[in-house]
């Protein structure tokens, strides 16, 4: 089967949207990830993510240790610019990317500024295994009461995100997707507590 | 069974487009789009540059199902341009490579190259001509023949070669009397792609203005030159012609000679010359020109001059005067935009005026029980 | 002969030529169209002459198509409604980047082509000057 | 030291300069500079190395001809102007620890809107002329958090009171009240959130004589009652005796001379500050 | 020419834009993000922008309903619905809670929306703070700074002069305790429906070219001061003449023949579901 | 410190720059004042007596000498080179100057001035009410010119409103220049009865008195200048 580039990912999007606008709640991309070719080298979900996001009005930027191949890949499929960290609108940390990159991405990454916090980057982070029961405890808007999820990383990157996110609006955005292709998001108003005791 | 909604605006909708159809063709005949494009030229150039999208057979549809209305014909132009991929970006078009067809200059009697009049209606009396009522297809092409015929016979006498048309903006650099300034590469914003923020750059104001409604860019620039601005412009050049447009090849690197050559498009483009007093080293006090830039599709060439003066303005804002403020003309000259929001008073505001009816009797009451304490 | 040379011909010339020229790949080989001719826009890079600043211009309809002859992606593109047009500007493209022997018989089209395309510039310059204003008071 | 009072603001080397500069004026003793103006690049420094305490209660005068740099000073100090250069601290704001100028516009807005008042020479500045009067103080105490319209219009009326505008004309706008009147409302509205510091801007200038003494007198009454502290700028050496505690002499963006008030009237010690008090007697 | 248009008639790249601004908006709720605007076949002015986003959201598998003062039957709503209709061929809907996205023009509908659904708002001018300062550079900055002395000073000015806030539709709120947000011309009335909405609403203006956005459950706030509450409209004592329904946003409208002021619900679908189950309930009974 | 006050080597020159010149106006002034004393400075006009009780208050600024001064709130300082904010502190607190000169704000009634030295002693505004009444009382100002400007009054007057500003802050040290200076006999005998008061209260004071006559059973101690330099009369 092949993806349809206006009904897959018209898909996509609408699980986007669900996501980020009820922080935790995880999407599955798994009926568009099934449909991509299997020419891809890397995630599927991570190129799905690509394809419903980047063009040639777009920047990115990749962590990986193929990030050489992802990038041209990305690039020639959606015609979106390569830049650095700190200028890409987009920023991909792949799993197979040394450890410390997504920290290392989201001190990078461009937060906005007071007057236009939508200029800042968006983070698309693979990892194992996302989960909707763990030890991240989420609160603030689109979440009713609290959420809680685990992402199978080290947690390094929580105390990075906050201290970047500090003067909100300014901030970045995070978008989690696993092996299973299930997705969450993180925008940058979401409160995030670590180490909740588990009951 | 049960209520079921009435469907009365659905249908007074189907009733209401039926008559649209009926007032366009109840004189039992209609007019072919060929037609328009090969007599309305004027329209036809007003239509394609006000909604920013060179094609003078879709202007000619839209100008047909418009009514000849060029308001609704821009309007449905820039609607169709949404659903329209954009497949390039062309080479920055240079001034110098206009296949000229008229060039004129208010400022040089005898500039080199010369005063070239092109098609006009400048000098044509603009008496009525009846004779156009009889006009027939038989008559057009027996002129045509004889006009073909004797350029012909007159071209076997002269025999020009080239036609360079230097500037004359290149001889008044030339003199020192207007600033140098060197080709700046910066990659231009797209008003069409991102929207609008202050203070503009110098590429979101140009594309402003250039597709801007041409009687509100003419009647803004208007009030600059009566009084309501700080402006005393010359026409330095105006010129009407077609340029090349060549794309690079998408993926191979562009080799100057590799790129395509995909037809041509006509503009009218003018220098405004505005003299400006400068501040030399030590304060001491010149006069200089600066210039006002404007170009749009097709022969328009009062709009082309009112943006040459809007462009001029915009660049040295003065609080004065709103056609000095760049808010105040990028946000109101546009067609659709003005036209659009005007036009939308008439759509109902029921729940709107209900909401104030509501805080205008809080007021009452609020008055009365004022009245009663006091 | 480069491409840039060689559309402005086939473009500004006659549409016969570039008609017969695409035939003749199709009599011989086989082409896959890989893009159907389509409309899109191409947005107008321009340069203004007060601060030699770059600003777009406005879009011109276009009409592209994409075909493949062997290895080779030819493209055709040309500002306008010309789905046919622009699908012999795609063979014709492909055929010089495969460099098939046809073209080098057609060099000699395209150069004949030119000079008649020149020519025509020059009785539309010399259309052009009649309407120059000429300031001479005085014959002498 | 002695375990006087912390200063309310410190500035330190504050400079702020208009265009880029070029080669010849950033030389020290450049022969291509008249006064602070580069010649050759049109640069201006408007304030060189401008460093100075005040401290609680106090009104700190500021005196020089215009160009001196002395408003320039005051627009960076309120955030009007970003700084070239240089630090502030207010002791009210984070411990005093953070340097004011390297905040975020959105902190600056908080440090003005809760720790500062400013009245500015020209009132279209400082008031919305077509708002009512009231509203122009309560826009000031919104912008503290205050959310009582019945609190705001009480303490509007007194302060309006206190700068002597008949309580019956303020829900007027200022557009319709004279140059005193409006001076008197930006005044009241500058003061309306009991900021700690109170920058004033030339603020008689401009007013005939009388109305000039009634604001001095209303500053001088209301800045010891409230006992806030004061920057004052003026070019007239007659407001700052009237009114400052401490004086420095600007000239040329440069703070040449600075003292107590009387020190500086009765024993001026750079040529320039003498010109100035013997013009003034 | 033979032109087919794209499903939900915008290219792909035009929908793109749209869709990453979308997804910023929902990050920063309340904050006007500028996006390109692409021009529409109905009118700027004529809820191009909600247009916009519904296009850039909708499926296949969608149901739309689109109301225009609180009516499915307006010509606007109609309009948009055909438009939207000959683009995807979704299925429409009148019924309220059977809509995956309800597009609507100054009104949010009676029935309480649910987590699955979105609320699309037309919105003609986004900026709260427009008529305290007209200069768009001017109010991008009071926003950056947070600085909306402006947006209570309107209200204040309003109580000083009239004895109370005399806002119509509009009435600003303040989402997330961040942005002061123009809520769309809704009446008062819905302002409240806003609050820790189940469903996502998402705001559009597509001449001023921003989108802008309420996540589910987020805190929105209608400006008020302490000692002047914020006020709904009030129908207090008034029912609509036909379901009998209080406590919805009720037309005020004259009886033709009695010349008697009367009212009626202005969210029509809703008040047809309530004669229908009335109905069915004597049936019933 | 054994002395409130010790002068040591004052010298004050005055540099005027557009006139090219340097005047001296005082050198080698040594002065000790002890707590409780009364200490007179006298001689002719223009020998520099002003300018040494202006370069204990500060207004002069010192180049040779000492000031020595001790303080209640930072103990011995020298008064030539504390910081501008310690001297404003002491002039608040500790230090005042009279002078025959009402230097006041133009539109400050007798009662304002009054209750603003109060209300800067830290006092609030119902006891500096109250404390105004008694001392405008005391200070014999008829009850007429509470709130009236005191632009209007006559010298007598002013200078009985000055001291009466200066004595609320129960100053330590008062530095008397020439107050009485203009004033008719009857004037003089009252301000001398409140010296007198002051005196007992503690206060210690250093006074320039143009009126030999008026120094009589006041002083402790007297100094006489002659252009610019200086002898002890004795006490």
């Amino acid at each position: 089967m092949k993806l349809d580039s206006v009904h897959d990912l018209q898909t996509v999007y609408r699980k986007l949207v669900d996501s980020t606008s009820r922080p935790g709640f995880i999407s599955d991309l798994v009926p568009e990830a099934d449909k991509l070719d299997d020419t891809v080298d890397f995630s599927e979900s991570i190129l799905l993510l690509a394809l419903t996001l980047l063009d040639p009005e777009v920047s990115f930027k990749v962590y990986s240790k193929e990030s050489h191949m992802v990038s041209e890949k990305i690039s020639t499929l959606t015609y979106a610019k390569k830049k650095d960290a700190d200028e890409a609108d987009y920023i991909f940390v792949l799993k197979d990317a040394e450890e410390g990159s997504l920290v290392e991405a989201i001190q990078q990454g461009k937060p906005g500024t007071l007057k236009d916090p939508h200029v800042s980057a968006t983070i698309i982070t693979e990892v194992d295994r996302l989960s909707d029961d763990g030890e991240l405890l989420l609160t603030g808007p689109g979440i009713q009461k609290s959420n809680t999820v685990a992402v199978g990383e080290s947690d390094s990157w929580v105390e990075a995100r906050q201290f970047k996110n500090t003067e909100y609006p300014m901030g970045i955005d995070l978008l989690f997707v696993d092996k299973q292709h299930q997705l969450l998001a993180l925008p940058r108003t979401t409160r995030i507590i670590k180490n909740r005791v588990m009951n | 069974m049960g209520y079921v909604a009435v469907k009365g605006g659905t249908k007074a909708i189907e009733e209401s487009i039926k008559r649209l159809k009926y007032e366009r063709v109840h004189k039992g005949s209609t007019i072919e789009v060929e037609k328009i494009e090969a007599g309305l030229r004027g329209l036809i150039d007003q239509v394609m540059s006000e909604s920013s999208l060179y094609s003078e057979s879709l202007a000619s549809l839209a100008i047909k199902q418009a009514e000849g209305n060029p308001e609704e014909a821009v309007f449905l132009l820039r609607a169709y341009r949404s659903t329209l991929p954009r497949k390039h970006v062309s080479r920055v078009i240079e001034s110098e490579q206009m296949l000229v067809e008229r060039r004129i200059s208010a400022s040089f009697k005898d500039i080199p190259g010369g005063q070239i009049l092109g098609a006009t209606t400048d000098y044509t009396q603009r008496l009525l001509d009846f004779n156009l009522l009889e006009e027939t297809e038989e008559k057009v092409k027996e002129w045509l023949a004889q006009f073909h015929s004797e350029q012909m016979e007159a071209n076997e006498e002269s025999h020009t070669t080239d036609l360079t048309i230097p500037k004359v903006l290149d001889y008044l650099r030339g003199e020192g009397l207007i600033a140098p300034c060197e080709n700046n590469d910066q990659e231009p914003r797209d008003v069409t792609r991102e929207s609008l923020d202050f203070p503009a750059a110098r590429s979101q104001r140009l594309q402003v203005l250039t597709r801007g409604q041409t009687g509100a860019v003419t009647s803004l620039a208007y009030a600059v030159i009566r009084g309501y601005g700080a402006l005393h412009p010359t026409v330095g050049e105006l010129r009407v012609g077609s340029f090349p447009v060549y794309v690079d090849h998408p993926l191979e690197d562009g080799d100057d000679e590799d790129g395509f050559y995909i037809g041509s498009i006509k503009t009218t483009e003018v220098e405004m010359l505005m003299p400006v007093t400068v501040e030399k080293e030590l304060g001491k006090k010149e006069i200089e020109f600066e210039i006002g830039y404007g170009i749009c599709f097709g022969q328009n060439e009062t709009k082309a001059i009112a943006m040459g003066i809007l462009d001029h303005c915009l660049e040295n804002p003065d609080p004065a005067y709103p056609s000095h403020n760049e808010e105040f003309v990028l946000y109101h000259i546009d067609a659709v935009e003005s036209t659009g929001f005007i036009s939308h008073l008439k759509m109902p505001h029921y729940v709107t005026f209900q909401s104030k009816l509501d805080a205008a009797r809080k007021t009452k009451t609020t008055a009365e029980k004022e009245e009663v304490r006091g | 002969m480069k491409r840039k040379r060689r559309t402005e011909i086939l473009i500004n010339g006659s549409r016969q030529l570039a008609k017969n020229m695409a035939s003749d790949i199709e009599k011989y080989y086989s082409l896959e169209v890989i893009q159907e001719p389509q409309h899109g826009m191409v947005m107008l890079k321009t340069r203004e002459t007060a601060q030699k600043s770059l600003f777009y211009l406005g879009e011109v309809i276009v009409t592209e198509c994409k075909v493949m002859l062997k290895d080779s992606i030819g493209i055709g593109v040309v500002i306008g409604d010309q789905p046919e047009f622009a699908y012999q500007l795609a063979v014709i493209d492909a055929a010089f980047l495969e460099e098939v022997p046809e073209t080098a018989r057609w060099i000699g089209l395209l150069q004949k082509e030119e000079s008649k395309i020149n020519e025509d510039r020059k009785s539309y310059y010399n259309d052009i000057l009649k309407m120059k204003v000429s300031f001479e008071n005085m014959d002498v | 030291m002695n375990g006087l009072e912390e200063p309310v603001l410190s500035v330190r080397n504050l400079n702020k300069q208009f265009g880029p500069g070029c080669p010849y004026c950033q030389q020290t003793q450049s022969t291509k500079m008249i006064k602070n103006y580069c010649q050759v690049c049109g640069t201006v420094y408007a304030c060189k190395d401008v460093s100075f305490e005040v401290y609680p209660g106090e009104v700190l005068g500021i005196v020089g001809e215009s160009g001196s740099g002395k408003s320039t000073l005051m627009q960076c100090l309120y955030f009007d102007q970003d700084v070239t250069r240089g630090e502030a601290y207010i002791s009210t704001y984070q411990n005093g620890e953070r340097n004011l100028f390297q905040e975020s516009a959105q902190a600056k807005r908080y440090i003005r809107n809760h720790m500062m008042g400013k009245v500015y020479q020209n009132p279209m500045l400082g008031l919305r002329m077509n708002f009512s009067s009231i509203g122009n103080i309560a826009e000031k105490l919104i912008a503290a958090g205050n959310r009582q319209v019945g609190m705001m219009e009480e303490r509007g009326t007194e302060l309006l009171n206190k700068v002597n505008i008949p309580v019956h004309r303020r829900k007027e706008a200022p557009k319709n009240f004279s140059g005193g009147m409006q001076q008197r409302v930006q005044i009241a509205k500058a003061l309306s959130n009991h900021p700690p510091l109170l920058l004033l801007d030339e603020v008689t200038t401009g007013l005939d004589l009388s109305v000039q003494a009634s604001v001095l007198d209303l500053i001088k009454s209301l800045q010891r009652e409230l006992g806030i502290s004061i920057v004052l700028v003026s070019h007239d050496l007659g407001v700052i005796r009237m009114l400052a505690d401490r004086t420095l002499v600007m000239l040329e963006g440069k703070v040449i001379e600075q003292g107590l008030t009387d020190q500086i009237l009765e024993d001026p010690q750079a040529k320039y500050t003498q010109q100035l008090v013997h013009s003034l007697l | 020419m033979n032109i087919a248009y794209n499903f939900a008639f915008f290219d792909e790249g035009s929908k793109r834009e749209i869709r990453r601004k979308t997804l910023k908006a929902i990050a920063i709720p309340g904050y006007q993000v500028p996006f390109a605007s692409r021009e529409m076949p109905i009118g700027r002015g004529w809820g191009t922008g909600g247009l916009q986003l519904t296009l850039s959201l909708i499926g296949r598998e969608d149901v739309l309903k689109v109301i225009d003062q609180g009516s499915d039957e307006s010509v606007n709503a109609v309009n948009i619905k055909k438009l939207v209709c000959d683009t995807t061929g979704v299925e429409i809907t009148d019924h309220t809670s059977n809509a995956t996205i309800i597009q609507s023009r100054h009104r949010i509908p009676e029935v309480p929306l649910r987590n699955n659904q979105i609320l699309v708002l037309q919105v003609p001018i986004p900026e709260p703070l427009r008529f305290y300062e007209p200069s768009e550079y001017e109010t991008k900055k009071l926003h950056g700074e947070k600085e909306y002395s402006g947006a209570w000073l309107m209200l204040f000015e309003q109580i000083m002069k009239y004895g109370s806030m005399t806002t119509g539709a509009d009435h600003p709120v303040m989402v997330h305790d961040r942005y002061v947000m123009a809520p769309s011309p809704i009446p008062r009335f819905d302002n409240p429906k806003m609050n820790e909405s189940e469903a996502l609403i998402l705001l559009g203006a597509g001449r001023e070219k921003k989108v802008y956005a309420v996540p589910p459950y987020t805190k929105v706030v209608s400006l008020d001061f302490d000692d002047y509450p914020f006020q709904r409209e009030t129908f207090a004592g008034k029912c609509c003449r036909l379901c009998g329904a209080s406590d919805v946003f009720l037309d005020e409208l004259i009886d033709e023949e009695s010349k008697e002021t009367v009212y009626q619900c202005n969210d029509t679908s809703y008040c047809l579901e309530k004669l229908n189950e009335d109905a069915a309930l004597e049936v019933r009974v | 410190m054994e002395n409130l006050l010790e002068i040591k080597g004052l010298s004050k020159t005055f540099t005027l720059h557009n006139l090219g010149k340097h005047i001296r106006a005082v050198s080698g002034i040594e002065i000790d004042v002890k707590e409780g004393e009364f200490v007179g400075i006298t001689g002719k006009s223009g020998s520099g007596k002003s300018t040494v009780l202006k370069c204990i208050y500060g207004t002069y600024r010192l180049e040779e000498g000492s000031i020595l001064y001790d303080s209640k709130r930072f103990g011995p300082v020298d008064l030539a080179r504390v910081s501008e904010t310690e001297m404003l502190y002491l002039r608040k607190h500790e230090i005042g100057y009279v002078s025959q000169f009402l230097n006041v704000m133009p539109r400050t009634t007798a009662r304002q001035l009054v209750k603003q030295a109060i209300l800067e002693m830290g006092n609030d505004e119902c006891v500096a009410d109250q404390e105004t009444v008694k001392i405008l009382t005391h200070f014999e100002l008829s009850e007429e010119l509470w709130d009236s400007y005191p632009a209007t009054f006559s010298g007598g007057e002013k200078l009985r409103l000055n001291i009466a500003r200066a004595m609320v802050k129960k100053p330590r040290l008062l530095l008397l220049d020439e107050p009485t200076a203009s004033l008719d006999q009857e004037s003089k005998l009252k301000v001398k009865v409140l010296i007198q008061q002051l005196m007992e209260e503690g206060t210690t004071m250093l006074g320039i008195f143009h009126d030999l006559e008026f120094m009589n059973n006041l002083c402790n101690k007297e100094y006489k200048m002659e252009r610019g330099s200086f002898s002890l009369q004795g006490s």
